[in-house]
């Protein structure tokens, strides 16, 4: 399904967007394609893959480990590549954005990388180390296979910045929250609220925010205040890190967790609409 | 070329939350430097804080062992023991234009964080310095002195717990403070404008080799030799001759044990272009872009990425890359102790090892000006456990 | 006055076996000092090994916390960590004109066994270091160092195993051995004609001291201040203002725990004149003529004589004397540190105490120059076990 | 006992002199007057009398270290001096030549000091560190007291320092065997034999040579070449050095040595006028 599509339907549902980041990988492929699975059964609408990276710089300690344990296990990217068209095999439709360090599409090619994963079954890539101006590349060789480039946008964006990455973006803007790192948070700051409102005033394309959002209250909250969904990552790695010799037994505790936030994105769409 | 690109390498690969703060330093930098003001204030700094102009020292026996005329270009007797200083007080002077009260940063040998924390004082900015805990024992020493001086020594325990995790670390931390805090980088590495920063901020360097090799010789040296990792006393004492092709440039990365398996910090050897930490660098990783961790005895070398403007001068030839193993390291050490009553930087012993190691190729009358990167002073008990055991 | 005396100070209090010896080394630098060849040699070292000239650094932040403006005389940037070298290279070049082939001292602190080892090396000329073995355990770093560059350390455990120990040991060692062996005297100390010597050769501080305040202020300085033991760096300083008597002239030495017992190295404040190692001078002394041990936590303070020329400065009034204790100049230290970004040897950091201690009866345009004669390197273990234990 | 007369004794007798020095107190009182009865017994003729100083930096490590004992052990300046009144009280008229370093004497006052050593019943002084160039006020005052001032003569000695020493002297002339220091020593080196022979061209004043000398050979040898005696002191300090608990154990040991010593003397004196 095209992320399109997806919107398209959830504006018909009235409901806001859950997209869950996974690495992949962690702590084993068989686990990450039962928690994608468990996901999507309670209410993920769209799935942000990750292949793990060595020096993931822009996320914080949970999914630092994640990734470090992973590439411990032996994943790479061809891997994870073939984990997309595994998610795809079992009959998952979702649409599914690929998220890793520009290295990873670097070394292998970047034309290449991306009609990999397109060809496996993903429709979107986020580099969290790519910005607009150095996006060239990845946006022409994305048009090329048919991959949405998604773009961040932060607290600290200027509004020029703002106008250039709303002017170049597609599939949806992901709406940074905070000024830091990946990682469940206690609360969110008022500027969450505030940069939703101000990326609004400039385009109309689908809003996802992210970073520290592990809850429903935060999801309704954002949700409200104008974005289309939320993405919650460190959250769910929280939750299975704490019995990685048996992950699976933890799948029942991340399915109410989705169910929550999703229930929250739900909540704060109507919220907004304002019944 | 795009500013900030040296060839295919450099640019700015951050996360979206950095790409303001990037641009606000380049800005902060183009209007304040070229100032008089500026230069003022940080020429005050260099002379007079950190000891600049630093001597330019004709080293009669280590000549004479070498066989040919080596001038060390003596930065360890900038304040502190290294180069690292001179990027120091630019960056923190920058900082305060900026308006900013905060300085952070890692460190792998603790130069670079100790300049940071002096620089730091100096211009009344706090600082945190974050460093891989494998690194902290390692350079204890220089551990102590940050404490003393007043940072806050923050320990890195991810990854391997040395630079690289440091590095990464810092730039996360960076992200939820850029707005008070400036992340004072100690190479010529990470994404534009640092590199271009740095190696302004080191170019004293060469600028005073230029004017003192022309007293002392009355004309440029035959080869500049420095060591590196990211590049910045190299590029410091390159810079000033990149134009004249007739001085060779030579640059000599971490050999570690061996050019084998994970031994080695020689990028340029074993490594290829690759992105990490906000730029296309030359970099150690595996077939699939995972990058990999360096090893060498040499903290300061101890880094998987040289910088983009070293990695593209070294691509065109312009630099030859030599590199030295962990064993030469330490007989360089004794070889300048013994020659000319100095102990040198375990970075430092990796140039003069090059000059040991390849002394039957020099002519008689030629001119070498070695950079000497730095002291020894932190590394004085892996020399000693070296050479003595325990 | 008659040649190396000092009103009732200094002379040649040795053994005959000495004399001769004393008698070739003064005419050999009534010789030689003078020549232009050696003025070029000693100027070309202090300027390319040693680093000179050193910074006169206004310290901003430390002034405004005293109260009045503070210039450091940066000498422990000179190459070693402190002003040790002046005197140390000089003396090498002597030592090779006068055609041996071997250098023997004391040190306490290290720094002047460090220095010269170093000069040693340069000039070609083995080095062997007494050192007591109580400052060998307290500065076991500059031991480090002075072995890796060569030189053998011999331990000296006689009475206390410290500094007033090793120089009775070196002289007594020299008279076997001074037909091809210089006595490098590390201080303005010992007999004629050593005083004047290192005061000559550390008298350079004070010509570039005189030079560079001139150019900042236009003015000499109000006030000169130094630590100090036998009294090189101080009289270093001093000698180029001594004529010139607005120009007041501090001179702090160690105090220690307190000036009772035997706890201090205060020989200004608890000493007499007195004989010992070849000269008169202020010195810790019993009613007898027994010398007493000194004590402070400075080793390179911790000497009972003060040398001939600084004890008739002091005498006459043209000095004046103070002391501090060493809780005071650890807390100096910490000061340094947080103000300026400077670690300061112990011994510099009672001169920074003066400072502390006497700040409210600066006058706000009071100009100071603090002779800032050395790094804290060599403490960093002594400093950090007193703030923070263990 | 004058030093005139006992010289001119000697010469009468065809011996060589010998001066043992012993530093007063060590490792007491009573042991230093039985030492120096003793030795007088055994054929000492002047008795070289020291008074432990700090700082003794003409003493190798055997007298540096009985300086050392001495002074733990409570002597003081004015106990030596009162030491050498209970010499003379013994009964023992040998010269006494006083040894001290310069600080203790400048202390007290030079001329009090020399006044109270000659009133205590000593003939000279040595002052190791004292040389000619600072001689004036100890030949002043030991004028003006009847003190001899004894000078030292050293291997490194130049002409010209010799002819000046030999000017001024008085009592006898010190001769330093070796570059170095006090302390027994296995074998005489040449030189010592030619700087007698030097000396002697510039004085007729009795030589009595020092420093390194341990047996009768070196006594003999050192006689035969010049000297007119020897002073051993180490070699004493090293005999009951090995029993300071009871030292008086030690003195029939050193009563041999010292008559042994005596005996090179006068073998040496003999084989010098060659019979
Ligand atoms: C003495 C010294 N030399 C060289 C280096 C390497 O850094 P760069 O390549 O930036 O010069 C370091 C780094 O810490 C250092 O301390
Ligand atoms: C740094 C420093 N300052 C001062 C001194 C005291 O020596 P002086 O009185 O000769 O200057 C020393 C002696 O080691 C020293 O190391």
């Amino acid at each position: 399904m095209e992320l399109e599509e997806k919107f398209q339907e959830l504006k018909m549902k009235r409901e806001g967007a859950h997209m869950p980041h996974v690495y992949y990988g962690d702590p084993n492929e068989d686990f990450s394609l039962k928690l994608i699975e468990t996901l999507t059964a309670n209410g993920a609408d769209i799935i942000e893959f990750g292949i793990p990276f060595s020096d993931p710089t822009a996320d914080g300690p949970t999914f630092q480990a994640v990734c470090e344990r992973a590439l411990e296990n032996g994943v790479t990217p061809p891997k994870c590549i073939q984990g997309i068209r595994k998610v795809r095999e079992k009959g998952i439709e979702n649409p599914i954005v690929v998220t890793t360090y520009y290295n990873i599409p670097y070394v292998m090619g970047i034309g290449a990388f991306l009609n990999e994963i397109k060809e496996a079954g993903a429709q979107a890539i986020i580099v969290p180390n790519v910005p607009v101006e150095e996006a060239d590349v990845l946006l022409a060789e994305g048009k090329k296979s048919g991959i949405h480039t998604i773009f961040q946008i932060a607290p600290t964006t200027t509004e020029d910045r703002l106008k250039k990455i709303a002017d170049i973006a597609s599939g949806f803007l992901y709406i940074i929250n905070v000024e830091g790192v990946t990682g469940a948070r206690e609360s969110l700051a008022d500027s969450t609220l505030k940069l939703v409102q101000r990326v609004r005033r400039h385009t109309n394309m689908p809003l996802l925010a992210g970073f520290g959002i592990s809850n429903r209250q935060q999801a309704s909250a954002v949700v409200a205040t104008g974005a289309d969904g939320v993405i919650a990552g460190s959250a769910y790695a929280k939750v299975y890190e704490k019995n990685l010799e048996k992950p699976e037994e933890t799948l029942p505790e991340i399915a109410r967790l989705a169910a929550q936030i999703k229930q929250g994105c739900i909540e704060g769409y109507r919220r907004r609409q304002g019944n | 070329m795009k500013k900030g690109k040296f060839g295919k390498y450099g640019g700015q690969f951050v996360n979206e939350i950095l790409m303001p703060i990037l641009i606000e330093l380049e800005a902060a930098f183009e209007k304040h430097y070229p100032t008089s003001e500026f230069q003022e204030k940080l020429g005050g700094l260099l002379r007079d804080y950190a000891g600049r102009p630093t001597p330019l020292y004709y080293a009669r026996n280590f000549s004479k062992l070498v066989g040919c005329q080596v001038y060390l270009k003596r930065e360890d007797l900038v304040c502190g023991g290294s180069h690292k200083l001179n990027n120091a007080l630019g960056q923190a002077l920058l900082t305060k234009e900026m308006g900013k009260s905060r300085l952070i940063t890692e460190t792998a040998a603790g130069q670079h964080g100790l300049a940071t924390v002096m620089a730091g004082n100096v211009c009344g900015l706090e600082t945190e310095v974050f460093m891989g805990v494998k690194d902290m024992k390692r350079q204890a020493s220089n551990v102590k002195r940050m404490k003393l001086l007043g940072a806050k020594v923050t320990p890195v325990d991810i990854g391997m717990g040395v630079l690289k995790d440091a590095v990464s670390d810092t730039l996360r931390k960076w992200t939820a403070c850029s707005q008070t805090t400036h992340y004072l980088m100690g190479s010529t590495v990470g994404p534009h404008p640092y590199p271009e920063i740095v190696a302004t901020f080191q170019s004293v360097i060469g600028t005073e080799i230029k004017e003192q090799i022309l007293k002392k010789e009355d004309r440029p040296p035959d080869k500049i030799v420095a060591c590196g990792s990211g590049g910045s006393n190299a590029l410091g004492a390159f810079r000033a001759f990149i134009d004249n092709e007739d001085v060779k440039l030579v640059f000599v990365e971490g050999g570690g044990e061996s050019l084998e398996a994970d031994n080695s910090a020689a990028a340029f050897q074993v490594g290829k272009p690759g992105i990490l930490h906000g730029a296309v660098m030359q970099v150690l990783q595996d077939e699939h872009g995972q990058i990999k961790p360096s090893k060498t005895r040499a903290a300061g070398l101890n880094y998987p990425g040289r910088g983009p403007e070293i990695s593209a001068l070294c691509e065109s030839g312009r630099v030859k890359a030599y590199y030295a193993f962990d064993k030469e390291v330490f007989e360089a050490v004794k070889v300048m102790c013994r020659t000319e009553g100095l102990i040198p930087a375990l970075e430092t012993a990796h140039a003069i090892s090059y000059m040991i190691k390849h002394k039957e190729e020099f002519e008689k009358g030629e001119l070498v000006v070695l950079n000497y990167s730095g002291r020894g002073d932190k590394d004085l008990d892996a020399i000693m456990r070296y050479f003595h055991g325990a």
